[in-house]
């Protein structure tokens, strides 16, 4: 395949005595999307929390576009362009939805504290771009009304479609989804399946998932890394992973216990 | 655009208001309540956007009022400085001070975060009260000069009253405009979720400290006016009850909107002048306001006055 | 015995359990099958009390349980080993136990509640050496004996059971497996077990419920479930090379 | 020998400084073991804590002067309608806002407490009342040191106090259970407690604790509609510098603190006593948040 964009080596993580991640190799081809399936418990969140500065890891590195960012806090990789969404939403309720996304732009406005004390040319030129920005990205994610509400009162499917957008706005080159389909029905699914093909396709970004829904894993991913008690147990494209025993014993439970 | 018109209309009308409302009174007296309660409403509106916006609290405010009032009443009085520099170090030092406090407090949270920024305020209480020689100590420091800038000397208190209301006028322009601008939008966007904020790219511990000076530097510039208008000031009006009815006053306006603090403000510092009996009750009724606020009110009156016109319309 | 029939419940914003039903008959091991996030989890809590559906209603020994809460749920007879063993892990063993009892606790019981601890002990030896020992210090497959023994010591009649192999090694899910047998065997106890680990639930199981997305999808005898082709298609998705035939189709 | 007498002399008070460090920091650790029984059952510091005290001392003062009942009878009913007061408060105002965040729940307790206190001022004005001591004011000898009789009170009905929350957390089923609550609300559902039943009692045992500390204190120390506020600072202060849930880590954090300030007034001054206690705990939490006897785990709020 392609140049890594992403390229975690001998990752590990450990909590107290435990050991969620045991020298975890993962990387991820730009431009391609890649997703990590694993029993529950297998340390999947941990390892997007771990490249994403959540929780630091004991050994290893993670190289970012060629450049180690394991030691950089949260912020640092979010404005390097390493951005993400969460399981639980973590949505700003007491923002508008548009609000939200400008937010997501945070990197990318480009003015001063005096400027937006006296809203200088510069701060209503800047201020204007960021809000067409957002504004496209709604429609890009499907969301093009209903901008000024509080985000709060939008229905769940539209939070997490409006958590997405948020996570473009600042640009990234390599967006991480955790459960991005966790409480979607089926239709709302199969839109987003189509929408992380589109942010490939049409914005060129870098996608990483984890997901509990094989069927959408299963369909749009170019590779699928499978983790097992915080292990790398197999890597490859969907079919391969699929027909792979050690997976299925994995999930199914091994046939070698019996 | 349009919630930059409607700011600028909002103020202009409050500030005509401002302006003719003397005008209405029958009693003189009440012009200097007003004064206070303008004041009042400076240090809060700076306490909302760091309480209300970005969810830090601080139980040690009255503090940075009170610093800022006796560093310029010991630098002009003591001191023969001029007005101008007395009031210019007094804000300086109490943005020092909190800059000073701010980078060890503000990686605390919660309760931590609380119980800092109070003994904060307690230990300086004490120093105001110790330093005698310094301050006057509890009875009081005495002989300020009254404000006077540029050759102007606002000696009547209806000139006072109108230097207050502009100091607030601009306070509120520019916490409006903030609030609207990327800094805003980081500062709620910490108060509601600190993971969310860093990921868009937010330094949230840069963003705290700087909104932790900022309100500590509009309660500094309340607190020289204060002084610079009674011409006496005391440890007591800068204690640990003052603090908490500051707080009091951003969580009974609404802590979600600018406009929440300046009518907590207001409402609170002129209740005792209407109530004859208030005197006995007044601790009673605080601590009755804070309670139900928060339980029935999170948003307080102008948040839950904004909701029910919103579900009216 | 137990029979839950068409709840619905949500968690938070997300509709988890969509029109489930199910029932339980006395003595019988049923087996909860699915993928995570299938809301397995969610169905066990909703039984216990933690959390209340929206609409349907849950039936116990004949009494309808659907809005009790966990405490008087566990006194009606049903204890629930929850998800992740949460163990009180500051207190000691024999405290974590005893609290197991807490229910059905007074003076006058205090023999009885050391019998039925010592008989826990006799079953999980392990943890009777370690009765003194602050339940945080124990290893995952103790404190998942741990977790069972507690749940027991409320005598129950149903024993609901989440995920009890999840982090341990296959020979200690298996032990563990084990003695949820022997208990059915001895002491008639009924058991509704979540597992992801599809083959070793049903091996143990009378029969069983596969879960996807909120809703029970199939269900039947254990046998044939192991048998059954579609419960592979539950955990891995659907078999690409189909989908691939269809589409040159 | 002038040396020998006045290194003599400087132990003495040294002792001094202790016995009486030691009496108020029992106080101390009293009002931080109250903030700590809530604290491990809901997560939640009572800012009203102080005012326990207050209505303890207050409570008995007034039954005894203007009921004329006995000091005993006093003293117990003003602990029981204290008692009574901490399960109102969690009733009526805790458990309808459970949800709430931590900033919510600070300014409610902050609210309770500041009602609490106009209600006394309501009713007993702003003076400042005294209660008999327990047995007398003739100074006891102590090592040459002299020692108010109401300090041996304290201390010893500090100690028993502790005895008896040593002995309910770790031998009773009650104590365990309520220990259950605060390490895994979940599972302590799934055992059959009454979690809120349990909120409910920690609220009256801390209240119990508070009304005790308030009543042994007066005596030494006087009372007033205000003594709440100081004393309820001192108490979190206590409370964080010996980790924030852990019970004898607030104990000792109290008696720490009570000799800290001690000293602190002898040999520094006394004016700024109070400003010492704070001090230290700015420094600790700047420097160790989790508290000299508390695990690093600071993000339990």
């Amino acid at each position: 395949m392609d140049i890594s964009i992403l390229e975690c080596q001998k990752v590990t993580v450990r909590f107290g005595g435990v050991v969620a991640l045991n020298r975890v190799n993962f990387s991820v081809p730009a431009k391609s999307i890649t997703s990590i399936i694993g029993p529950n418990g297998a340390g999947k969140t941990t390892l997007i929390n771990a490249i994403t500065g959540f929780v630091s890891c004991s050994e290893g590195s993670i190289c970012f576009n060629g450049q180690d960012i394991s030691k950089q806090p949260s912020h640092e990789r979010g404005r390097a362009g390493v951005v993400r969404t969460f399981q639980n939403l973590e949505i700003f309720s007491n923002m508008t939805v548009l609000e939200n996304v400008m937010t997501g732009r945070h990197r990318l406005v480009n003015y001063s504290f005096f400027d937006c004390l006296f809203k200088t040319p510069r701060y209503r030129a800047e201020e204007k771009k960021c809000r067409q920005k957002a504004g496209e990205l709604l429609e890009f994610v499907g969301l093009p009304d209903r901008w000024d509400v509080p985000a709060g009162e939008l229905p769940f499917g539209s939070q997490r479609l409006l958590e997405l957008a948020r996570a473009l706005a600042g640009d990234p080159h390599l967006l991480l989804l955790d459960e991005p389909a966790a409480g979607l029905n089926i239709r709302e699914t199969r839109q987003l399946a189509q929408l992380i093909q589109r942010i490939r396709d049409q914005l060129g970004i870098t996608v990483a998932l984890v997901e509990h829904d094989m069927d959408l894993v299963m369909s749009i991913s170019d590779q699928v890394t499978v983790l097992s008690f915080g292990q790398v147990i197999a890597t490859g494209t969907p079919l391969e992973v699929q027909k792979n025993p050690e997976v299925i014993a994995a999930y199914l439970g091994g046939e070698k216990e019996a | 655009m349009n919630g930059f018109k409607r700011d600028l209309l909002t103020i202009s009308l409050f500030l005509a208001g401002m302006l003719l409302l003397p005008r209405c009174l029958t009693n003189e007296y009440y012009v200097n309540v007003l004064i206070i309660s303008g004041l009042n409403a400076i240090v809060a509106v700076g306490l909302n956007l760091l309480l209300g916006f970005a969810g830090q609290i601080s139980l040690g405010h009255a503090a940075f009022y009170g610093l800022a009032a006796y560093t310029t009443s010991i630098l002009t009085t003591t001191y023969n400085l001029p007005i101008i520099a007395g009031i210019l170090a007094g804000i300086v030092l109490v943005g020092l001070v909190a800059y000073l406090i701010g980078i060890p407090t503000l990686k605390l949270s919660g309760h931590y975060l609380a119980m800092a920024t109070l003994g904060f305020g307690i230990i300086v209480y004490i120093v105001f009260n110790e330093t005698i020689e310094l301050t006057g100590g509890p009875s009081g420091f005495v002989g300020i000069p009254r404000l006077s800038l540029f050759g102007y000397s606002f000696d009547s208190d209806l000139s006072y009253y109108y230097l207050v209301v502009f100091v607030l006028a601009i306070v509120l322009m520019f916490s409006l405009n903030l609030i609207r601008s990327r800094i805003g939008r980081a500062l709620r966007a910490i108060h509601t979720s600190e993971k969310a904020a860093q990921i868009s790219g937010i330094d949230i511990a840069r963003y705290k400290l700087f909104i932790f000076v900022l309100s500590a530097i509009l309660a500094g510039i309340a607190g020289v006016l204060y002084a610079h208008y009674l011409e006496f000031i005391a440890p007591s009006s800068f204690g640990f009850n003052h603090s908490v009815l500051l707080v009091t006053m951003v969580v009974l306006g609404g802590m979600t909107n600018v406009w929440g603090a300046v009518a907590g403000a207001f409402f609170l510092t002129m209740l005792p002048e209407f109530l004859r009996a208030f005197e006995n009750i007044e601790f009673l009724l605080y601590g009755f306001i804070l309670i139900v606020c928060m339980m029935f009110l999170p948003e307080g009156i102008v948040g839950g006055i904004q909701k029910l016109v919103r579900k009216l319309t | 015995m137990l029979t839950i029939k068409n709840i619905d419940v949500f968690y938070g914003k997300i509709h988890a359990v969509r029109r489930a039903s199910l029932h339980v008959r006395r003595g019988e091991i049923v087996a909860l099958i699915g993928g995570n996030g299938a809301g397995k989890t969610t169905l066990l809590s909703t039984v216990s009390g933690l959390l209340r559906p929206a609409a349907g209603n849950i039936v116990f020994d004949g009494q309808e349980i659907t809005r009790l809460g966990a405490d008087r749920i566990v006194r009606a007879g049903i204890s629930h080993v929850p998800e992740g063993r949460l163990v009180f892990k500051p207190l000691s063993v024999e405290d974590n136990l005893l609290l197991g009892s807490y229910h059905r606790f007074s003076f006058k019981l205090k023999q009885e509640i050391t019998e039925d601890m010592e008989a826990i002990y006799s079953m999980f030896p392990v943890l009777k050496e370690r009765r003194k020992q602050p339940a945080g210090t124990l290893s995952g497959g103790e404190q998942q004996m741990l977790a069972i023994g507690r749940a027991l010591m409320a005598r129950p009649k149903v024993l609901l059971l989440d995920e009890p192999g999840m982090g341990l090694a296959p020979n200690i899910t298996q032990e563990i497996f084990k003695h949820i047998v022997s208990l059915r065997d001895k002491f008639g106890l009924t058991v509704l077990l979540v597992e992801q680990n599809a083959r070793s639930a049903l091996k143990i199981a009378d029969r069983g419920y596969v879960l996807e997305t909120g809703r029970i999808v199939l269900q039947g005898p254990a046998e044939e479930l192991l048998q059954n082709k579609d419960v592979q298609r539950a955990y891995l998705g659907r078999d690409i090379t189909d989908q691939v035939e269809i589409s040159n189709e | 020998m002038l040396v020998l007498g006045e290194t003599v002399m400087v132990l003495l008070d040294y002792i001094q400084f202790l016995i009486s460090g030691l009496t108020v920091g029992s106080t101390y650790g009293l009002t931080a073991l109250g903030f700590t029984i809530i604290f491990n059952t809901t997560g939640i510091i009572n800012f009203a804590q102080g005012e326990f005290l207050m209505l303890g001392g207050m409570l008995s003062v007034f039954l005894l002067k203007f009921l004329n009942l006995g000091l005993l009878p006093a003293v117990l009913l003003a602990i029981i309608i204290t008692t009574c007061v901490g399960a109102l408060i969690e009733r009526f105002t805790i458990r309808p806002v459970q949800k709430s965040s931590t900033i919510n729940l600070i300014i409610i307790t902050i609210g309770i407490s500041i009602f609490i206190r106009g209600v006394a001022m309501l009713l007993w004005g702003k003076d400042t009342y005294a209660l008999p001591s327990f047995s007398g004011d003739t100074p006891l000898s102590f090592f040459g040191a002299s020692m108010h009789p109401q300090s041996i009170w304290i201390l010893s009905i500090t100690l028993v106090l502790l005895c008896l929350l040593k002995f309910f957390f770790a031998r009773t089923i009650y104590g365990k259970a309520m220990l259950a609550c605060s390490f895994e609300k979940k599972a302590a559902y799934l055992v059959g407690i009454n979690v809120q039943r349990m909120v409910l009692f920690s609220f009256m045992i801390s209240a119990l604790v508070g009304a005790i500390g308030g009543v042994i204190l007066t005596p030494l120390t006087m009372t007033s509609f205000d003594v709440g506020i100081l004393l309820g600072l001192k108490g979190f202060a206590a409370c964080i510098l010996g980790g924030l849930g852990n019970p004898f880590g607030a104990a000792a954090g109290g008696l720490i603190l009570g000799v800290l300030e001690s000293f602190g007034a002898g040999i520094v001054s006394s004016a700024y006593k109070d400003a010492i206690t704070f001090i230290v705990l700015l420094l600790l939490l700047f420097v160790k948040p989790s508290g000299l006897f508390g695990q690093a785990e600071v993000e339990r709020v």
